[in-house]
């Protein structure tokens, strides 16, 4: 059912526990859609007691989700290059977008970037799908040393791109932001917020904007994203 | 019912806004909504398609702007009631400040009921010493309903950053964790006062809703339920029925106050 | 610390007395103990062994009794100090009546600083619209600390037997559930007075003990979290004493308020 | 190491869930004591959320908890002839009773109530101890149709007995006490009550009894009981 719906860079809400506590579903990036078989694919990371908790569960457990939910990324026919940056477990929505992207015989750049090659997720399977793949890590345990938007910075000077796409930790989204923008490149970026309902309902994800008409205002980044093009965002707070 | 309107609009808080607490929540949304006159022209008409009476929630940041958004609302046709919002912690002077206090509330109660013929069901704050004090005096100047709880003001802290979780610093804690305090607080104002009252505060099940009517509400809401899911209002209803059923209650309404 | 002390010997509420709520408990124990004369002569005998100092938690129906308790408990050597428990909501008429008003409470607390030289703690009841209020009018009167928060008052109703869980109807909340309020008012009550605070309301971790501290207390304790583990109270202060190192603070005081 | 100091009628305190809900534990007797291999024995049946989860845990996962607590069950060497009358849970305890009671070659009778035949526990394992078991089911399904308190009036009738320890539900408990007192049989019985701490701190445990010197007070079911003599209860308002 999920999988019939869902598009890339769409996410779902999942439910960690039978009881009260932890209380708010987590929300989780969809990170590989198999349409035929009607599965998706999750990864996460554990960081605190949800997911912890659902580390826990046992293979065949059903657990309760919502989703798709949030609009996923978009393209165009006419983009021939882009590049889909991503950092620690914001690769994870890349990995569905890569091959939608490579259904149209793009040239798909990924640049991943992780804390250590242990923490380095895909980078496999984006080399099978066809992905020109670049990694970089923080310890140089695999790839090149330093962050990913330094790959991101050698890659705008050696060629030119379409789109750029990225997914992870505020600061490197950030980062990624600005270099793009120095070249005039779109970008989209999807961002991470708490959230308590996920479906647009209880305004609690807000994200800073640049309205069209030039005021400033709220976003949700559960239903009017997570996916958003860099130029409405005001992230210089954050 | 709509989501908290106020005069002019309003962005709301900034971002975060949303603290996961054990068993409930804090949010600071701050009543971002786009003002009374966008809810009138936008939001209302667009309700109208469910066929649901209209119930308006109203913040005002003084007496004066109750009393506007009263008059602005009570010609307008779909409106079914007004729920007057004097217990919101997350807005800075307004808000909570008139539910706090017997005197304020029943001010603002009083101007109210004095711009509309609409039925005015008036939302608590548990943020006090004594809720039948308050609940007595919005009675006693024309409430037609009581609704609580409302969010208990909370705060969360983020060790790491030895900051609050909230940009806002405080919250309003609801959800399961506040279930006690609110079923205490519709049994006290049962005992108080002889308008119906509206109950909620950490509904999550149907056998929660009963606790709520044993408790003395004659009606129930379902806030932080619906993170858990947004079919709960549904699921809860279906399974109160299945439970009135087994129970031998003909009829919902003989379960309120019926706590002994 | 002793259980709370009455002037007379108190059989405490009947049973049951506990019930338990999302992430908490309510509990109506009702200050069962054998009366301030047996605490003299058998527990705190029994409790010097353990070398630590004894805070004898002191609660009355009346100033006069409180009066009482203090000027009986100034004599005896081992006493280390008293805490003032204006807050209990599990008795009638006495307890947190006083806790719920500036001038009760600082009544009671003026009048038990002339009977004593002890230090003297004062314990507050969250269930108040303004802590702050309260907190300053003890501290003027001379209390040495103020130890907060006390149990909020709650109920749970048992829908089988349409009747409430506990018998004596509503008893005191705690646990992880009330945490965000009980850092809020330290939080408030921090800004607001000069003298220590004791903070305490659903601490299980030391995660949540540096939360507190980072509010504004000085000192924490333990309730509800004994009865997930009994042993909870050192494995907190073991794992607060790694937390310290791994953050480089030197001495956990510079935590203190620490929370902007 | 809980095993080595378990006396029959104590009982354990139970983590249900690794998360703040529930937030209490459950006590649970202990059903079985093997000294020798270190192992105790639990019976639950599932009632509530505390329960449910408990049964969803998987077999070699490792459960939190605190005992043996209570006083458990004593018997004097001279006695000869005694009746454990368990109703519902209630049989949980008596198992371990019955094991030690045999090693002393006493004749040991063991009334069991049960709602159905399939609600009914261990009647197996006493009968293989050596018990005479006696059965009795409210629906009839196995043994005589009705309560177990008749099983024992039928008991007291005919024989004679030096003890009678009871535990099950509060109105079989008070039935019991009753046949045995105007038989002047010893009665001891265990008690349930809703438990905070479960190790005698909290107070919240509370049971109305006669003291000796005849005021009336509250004892703790936790670390007085849950084990008393039915002389000293007060009941009557329960
Ligand atoms: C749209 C979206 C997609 C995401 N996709 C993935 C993914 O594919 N894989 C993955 O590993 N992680 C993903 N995350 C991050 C993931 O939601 C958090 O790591 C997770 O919620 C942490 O929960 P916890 O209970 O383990 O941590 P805790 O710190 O105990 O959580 C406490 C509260 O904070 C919230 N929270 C904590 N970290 C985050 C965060 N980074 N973003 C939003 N809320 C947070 C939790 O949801 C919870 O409400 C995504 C986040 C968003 C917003
Ligand atoms: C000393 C003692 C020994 C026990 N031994 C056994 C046993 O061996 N096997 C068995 O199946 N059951 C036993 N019980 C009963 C068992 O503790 C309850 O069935 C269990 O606590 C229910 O928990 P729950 O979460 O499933 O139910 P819920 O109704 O969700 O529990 C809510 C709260 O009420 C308490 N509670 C509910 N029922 C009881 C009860 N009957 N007694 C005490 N507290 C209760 C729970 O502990 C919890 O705090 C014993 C009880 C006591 C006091
Ligand atoms: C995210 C969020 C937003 C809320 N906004 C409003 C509001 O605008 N007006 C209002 O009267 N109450 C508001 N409330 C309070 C709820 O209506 C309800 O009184 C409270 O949350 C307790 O119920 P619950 O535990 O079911 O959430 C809000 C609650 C939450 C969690
Ligand atoms: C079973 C129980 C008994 C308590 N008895 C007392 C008491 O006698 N005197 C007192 O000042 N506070 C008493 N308290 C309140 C606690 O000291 C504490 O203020 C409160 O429970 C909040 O902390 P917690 O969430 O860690 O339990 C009691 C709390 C519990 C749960
Ligand atoms: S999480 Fe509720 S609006 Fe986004
Ligand atoms: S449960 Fe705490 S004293 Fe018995």
């Amino acid at each position: 059912m999920v999988a019939g719906e869902a598009k890339p860079g769409q996410f779902v809400m999942v439910r960690t526990s039978g009881t009260l506590e932890p209380f708010l579903n987590r929300p989780i990036s969809i990170h590989r859609i198999d349409e035929a078989k009607g599965i998706i694919e999750l990864v996460y990371q554990v960081v605190g007691k949800g997911t912890k908790l659902l580390s826990r569960i046992s293979p065949g457990q059903h657990l309760q989700i919502i989703g798709p939910l949030g609009n996923g990324f978009s393209w165009q026919t006419g983009f021939k290059r882009v590049a889909l940056v991503g950092g620690g477990c914001g690769i994870a929505p890349l990995l569905a977008l890569a091959e939608k992207l490579l259904e149209n015989e793009r040239e798909v750049y990924v640049l991943l970037g992780a804390q250590t090659k242990e923490k380095l997720l895909a980078a496999e399977e984006f080399s099978q799908l066809g992905c020109r793949v670049r990694i970089s890590t923080d310890d140089g345990s695999q790839g090149k040393k330093g962050f990913v938007t330094q790959l991101l910075e050698e890659l705008v000077n050696s060629i030119s791109l379409d789109q750029v796409y990225a997914c992870g930790p505020l600061p490197m989204v950030k980062g990624l932001i600005k270099i793009a923008e120095e070249k005039g490149i779109p970008c989209q970026v999807s961002l991470e917020e708490r959230m308590a309902c996920g479906v647009g309902a209880c305004l609690g994800c807000a994200c800073p904007v640049r309205n069209p008409d030039g005021t400033v205002g709220y976003k949700r980044v559960c239903h009017d994203g997570p996916v958003f093009d860099a130029k409405e965002l005001l992230l210089d707070n954050k | 019912m709509t989501k908290g309107t106020t005069l002019e609009p309003k962005p709301g808080n900034e971002p975060p806004r949303i603290a996961e607490t054990p068993a409930g929540l804090l949010n600071s949304i701050g009543l971002q909504n786009p003002g009374v006159e966008k809810v009138i022209s936008g939001e209302i008409p667009w309700l109208r398609q469910f066929g649901v009476p209209v119930i308006v929630n109203i913040s005002g940041y003084s007496v004066a702007e109750f009393e506007e958004l009263a008059a602005r609302l009570d010609s307008v046709p779909e409106v079914a009631g007004l729920e007057v919002n004097i217990s919101c912690p997350n807005i800075k002077g307004g808000g909570m400040a008139f539910g706090t206090d017997p005197q304020g509330a029943a001010q603002v109660v009083k101007r109210v009921r004095a711009k509309t013929r609409l039925p005015l069901i008036v939302k608590l704050t548990p943020n006090v010493t004594d809720i039948t004090e308050i609940a007595r005096a919005v009675e006693s100047v024309g409430a037609d309903a009581v609704s609580l709880i409302n969010t208990l003001l909370g705060m969360a802290i983020d060790i790491k950053k030895r900051r609050p979780v909230l940009a806002n610093v405080m919250g309003g804690l609801s959800g399961p964790a506040v279930k006690p305090i609110a079923v205490r607080m519709v049994y006290q104002v049962y005992r108080a006062v002889k308008i119906p009252i509206i109950g909620m505060g950490g509904i999550v099940s149907a056998e929660d809703a009963v606790e709520f009517m044993l408790a003395g509400a004659k009606a129930i809401a379902i806030g932080a339920g619906n993170f858990i899911d947004p079919l709960l209002p549904l699921k809860v209803l279906e399974d109160l029925e299945d439970w009135l059923d087994r129970e031998g209650v003909k009829d919902i309404a003989e379960l309120t106050g019926q706590c002994q």
